[in-house]
């Protein structure tokens, strides 16, 4: 039997980096202040001294020059992984995101590959306000041609890199910032993470909690609470947001009958919206009651915590919609 | 120091720029201490070190310029004459705020006195500014807009676009750079391939300038010549500050990236005592002033303090309203 | 009796640019060749001769510098009409968009007001190819503090740009360039459209299909066809993206039972997801069958004409669909 | 002409490059014709008057060097050796294109001549030549990126993104602006505040250069020195051709903006006619060889719009394919 080992998101991310570039030289890793400073969110803090800087490539501010340098070194030749410091700056970005890295391939009848990695801090919870608090998964999980993936544990955050370093493809990596500090065990020998499935982080059968990112750990605890009033919810863990792997929430909906989607984004046009129409056209007559959705409030996020917290679904708002929804 | 300005300091002036810059400075101490109290969250970026840039270019525009700086804005708010108490209530995130607390030290606003925040997005109050300028000459108003922002955020393609535009469509802007040598931790000569910075300004047709941004006098001639030449021509003007942060970029920031000798080379340049020492050989000020400004300016921070302190949380109720306009279309 | 008068969406345009124009001094139009150029397809041609070079301002290729420019234009009393020529520009300004215009209201505590108009040639339909032809309704109905609008048909093409002046906050006009030589008869005093509301541009019984944009006409055209069938079809334009004006298509849901939701935007993450979403959570139990949608197929759109019919729902997949889902 | 250049041309290079110089001129004209029977749809910008750009730039580059263009990329395309076949097939959307159909002419690719398209977002594409450059150097390779685009793209923010990162990272590649005076209908005053477009370059640190772009002799000079010049130190280079295109600036371009006396002005400096005088002139090419390159031209032209007729239609069922990639990770 392998042993857990217990360590934080931050040094998960940082081992899946390291082993990145241990194992295929073709690995560089760009993006400001990921060299010298240590790494905005201190991911990346030792590997310029440990790759030296042609490896770690401290970049200016200029998130359209060195993001689309990064998709121009994938087409000749290089496994670069990319990081954008927040999700928030992409916005600078999404021309060589969505015109570029997400086309060429198709463009080229087939002749081009983009085996990019665009790995972005993510998500509200340290009150940065309204500009440094967005949760973009909804607009690249529409785009064909990317791969988009969530990490949402720290199992994930150990090996989800690692499987994206085996995609010929373009991959988006949310990370989120919230969860840096969080300590877990993982299985020490935790590894390359299978990057097209969904996984049920709990069984149940009275309810499927579908959620990705941040909304892992905190459905993970709902479910929790819920047991001890005697109701079993399931746990889906979407991790890959795009192409979506509908298989597994549609066979925990299929078995429970009900489901609730949560996740931090604001509700419309979100995740959850596509994730509520699958279930409508593809499981609809095994459904007991509509599915629902606890997801952003609609607001350029705010500073202050209780008005941050409020902003986004907390644990106890999963406990009080679950029980609404199965005892109303 | 010895500009050309120096003879024509007024005394009244100097003091006022003194008292504005040990304002910013004890303001900002204050607010990392409360920082480390958990009474401010969020990012916290202080200006400790730059006071004479912000104070020296914002002295030289009147009531109707616009103002817009970055996310290390507390320095631009105070010399604007923003009200100590209403930015440490924002700080804390209460709803006497300026920004009713929604903003945090990053997005300070006053559209009372023409402030513009308080803009997070590096570089991205750029093209804002040369809008601001272009609907003041169309409005055939003569006020001229400011913009700050720091050195990194001249590598950004907004920078460019904006240069070019404004030089274009000739309209009064001020571009001030802050070139304080480092973007978080990546310093200049990571950043730019042309560390002269002004030399990108000329590559737009726009008179550019660099000038010491540690020394206050120097600053300030600086600005009144560009302001002057901007009120004048109705052209654009790229001010290139050269200064230093004295304290990490943020509070998250363990700055590994340069040398302890480094910052203490540069404390030496330090433009508050510089400045004042120069009042007080110049007799433009006593010992005894310079002791009362500075409780003065203790008191105002202990004022702002107990004001935030005092403040009110907002409803959670309210959480979404400034979404949408309540008013309509006057 | 008002006379009806026959147009194209092309004029209906101009026509409402050029009354904006004389309405209200503080307006003008900048874009990439917007005005020597007479406007890259010839909507706002012969307006700069008519109102001189200060209101129909060419400007340089700077997407995100001159979109910024006018967000920071209306922030001191002016109100910009800025068009970005298509709007698969629009992702080099993504962040003016998002960041700024959607945002300073909050940011400033109710200070600042963003009264621009940004109006966007968009869809696809020209065979333009993989990124000339994107739909991105999707991001910007995503992002709170934008009003978002979709010009259908000739009406409001006429009248919708004339509602937006009216408001004090961002407003994204979409138009659609594959409708531009496109002629109708409208009301010869159709005049400003009211942005808050959804239209019901056909009623009908049997099924309702919700669309916006170029879906509009194909929908009204296939509700003509399946009429001859002896299926009543009810036609909902939605027209604002955001904020959704839900009462409009809840109430027809709840007569007609079933519904079709039909874009030409990429299904997942899409304007039809949410709106199935919303179905989903306020009409489950009016319901007779799972809600469907026809949708944009998720590739970047290809050149050649038959491949790009192909990725769109034609009139006849409507026709197609609904039978199946009324006739099953 | 009397570039120091001149005495070394050797015919069979002179014959070469004039024969593709037509080539591109007359496969243009053909694809326009096509344009109007609805062969080719969307968007068609043709090269017409700017041949000696492509040509001369090409020539200077070997088979490992890799190339980027524009959405006005037959020209680079035909320079490159593609073959007229493919491209043509290409415009008419036939599974036997260049990109098997999916792009147009907008989308030109062929990876084995390292021709990495084709690319339709005005400066989207000077990243990735930056990048591709930089994955050379990181891969000790030796071959250089050279990256065509307008003047009207120098005003994007990516332009000054790209030039400096590739000044910073002193990556090896050919910046070649074309400018043609005209981005689609705003002329070059009123796209840039400095018209002296290769200033821009130097404000990077960037050697830059502009040259004669109706000039094949002058083009392929100056090519040739920036292209030594990348190979010696591994740095970027920029080029400014000065070149003008005769033709509408897409299918759907009323020309409005400029007067016809300016084009025919500029039609009286055609690069193909004067080249064609000069290798007349020095006895590098006789009247009948230039007859025989002709007919060829038309021959090869023939064929590619037959090769394109016969061309067969992707199944619609293929409709999703390329989406993600067929094959895993090698
Ligand atoms: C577009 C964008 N990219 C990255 C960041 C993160 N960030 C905040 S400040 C900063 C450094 C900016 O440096 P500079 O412009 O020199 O200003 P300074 O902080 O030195 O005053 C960075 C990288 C951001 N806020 N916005
Ligand atoms: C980012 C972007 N904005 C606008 C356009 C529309 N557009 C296509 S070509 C063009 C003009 C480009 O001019 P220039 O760079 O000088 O190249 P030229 O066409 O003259 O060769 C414009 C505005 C585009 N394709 N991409
Ligand atoms: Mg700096
Ligand atoms: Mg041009």
């Amino acid at each position: 039997m392998t042993k857990n080992v217990s360590l934080t998101y931050r040094e998960a991310l940082k081992m899946a980096i390291r082993e990145a570039l241990h194992k295929d030289e073709r690995v560089f890793l760009m993006g400001e202040d990921v060299g010298r400073y240590g790494g905005a969110f201190a991911v990346s803090k030792g590997l310029l001294q440990e790759f030296g800087p042609d490896r770690i490539m401290d970049v200016p501010l200029s998130e359209s020059g060195f993001t689309g340098a990064g998709i121009g070194a994938a087409l000749a030749g290089m496994r670069p992984i990319v990081e954008v410091m927040t999700v928030n700056f992409s916005l600078l970005a999404m021309d060589q995101l969505f015109n570029n890295a997400a086309t060429l391939l198709h463009m080229s009848g087939g002749q081009l590959n983009v085996p990019v990695i665009i790995r972005m801090g993510s998500g509200i919870g340290r009150q940065l306000a309204a500009q440094h608090s967005h949760s973009w998964e909804p607009f690249f999980a529409h785009v064909p041609g990317l791969i988009v993936l969530s990490v949402g544990t720290h199992e994930d955050a150990r090996g989800m890199l690692l499987g994206a370093l085996e995609s010929l493809d373009p991959v988006i990596l949310f990370e989120y910032t919230s969860m840096l500090n969080l300590e877990k065990e993982i299985p020490e020998d935790s590894g390359v993470v299978d990057i097209s499935k969904s996984k049920v982080r709990r069984e149940g059968t009275d309810i499927s909690l579908i959620t990705y990112g941040t909304g892992v750990y905190k459905c993970l605890e709902a479910a929790e609470a819920l047991e001890k009033e005697g109701i079993k919810a399931e746990v889906i863990d979407l991790r890959v947001l795009r192409p979506l792997d509908e298989a597994t929430f549609l066979a925990s909906v299929r078995k429970t009958h009900r489901a609730l989607v949560v996740e931090d984004a604001w509700k419309s046009v979100s995740i959850s919206s596509e994730i509520v129409s699958r279930i409508m056209e593809k499981a609809f007559f095994d459904l007991d009651a509509p599915v629902e959705r606890l997801c952003g409030v609609e607001v350029p996020i705010p500073y202050p915590k209780h008005l941050e917290d409020a902003s986004v679904p907390q644990v106890s708002d999963i406990v009080e919609k679950v029980k609404k929804m199965i005892k109303p | 120091m010895g500009t050309k300005a120096n003879s024509s300091l007024d005394a009244n002036l100097g003091q006022n720029l003194l008292k504005q810059m040990i304002l910013i400075r004890r303001f900002e101490e204050r607010a990392a201490e409360e920082y480390t109290k958990s009474k401010i969250r969020g990012f916290l970026h202080l200006y400790v070190g730059e006071e004479a840039v912000a104070v020296g270019v914002v002295q030289a525009l009147n009531q109707e310029d616009y103002l817009l700086s970055t996310y290390r804005e507390h320095g631009h708010a105070l010399a604007r004459g923003m009200n100590p108490n209403v930015i440490m209530a924002e700080m804390y995130g209460k709803q006497e705020g300026c920004s009713k607390g929604r903003g945090g030290s990053m997005h300070l606003f006053d559209s009372s006195l023409n402030f513009f925040g308080g803009n997070a997005i590096v570089g991205g109050h750029l093209p804002l500014a040369v809008g601001m300028a272009l609907a003041s000459k169309k409005q055939n108003k003569k006020n001229i807009t400011s913009c700050f922002f720091g050195e990194g955020a001249a590598a950004e393609g907004e920078f460019h676009e904006s240069l070019n535009l404004a030089a274009l469509w000739e309209v009064p802007v001020l571009f001030v750079c802050e070139n304080n040598r480092y973007a978080m931790g990546t310093a200049l000569k990571y950043t730019h391939s042309m560390e002269d910075l002004e030399k990108k300004g000329e590559a737009y047709g726009i008179r550019s300038v660099a000038v010491d941004g540690m020394d206050l006098l120097a600053v300030m001639q600086a600005a009144a010549e560009a302001v002057e030449f901007i009120r004048e021509t109705g052209k654009p003007f790229f001010l290139v500050c050269k200064t230093y942060r004295f304290r990490a970029h943020s509070m998250f920031d363990a700055e590994l990236y340069r040398e302890k000798s480094e910052v203490e080379e540069w404390k030496k340049k330090d433009p508050i005592p510089k400045f004042k020492e120069y009042l007080l050989k110049e007799n433009l000020i006593s010992q005894a002033l310079v002791d009362e400004l500075e409780r003065d300016v203790e008191q105002e921070i202990e004022n702002s303090v107990a004001f935030a302190e005092n403040g009110t949380w907002e409803e959670a109720s309210n959480l979404t309203r400034f979404v949408y306009s309540e008013l309509k279309q006057p």
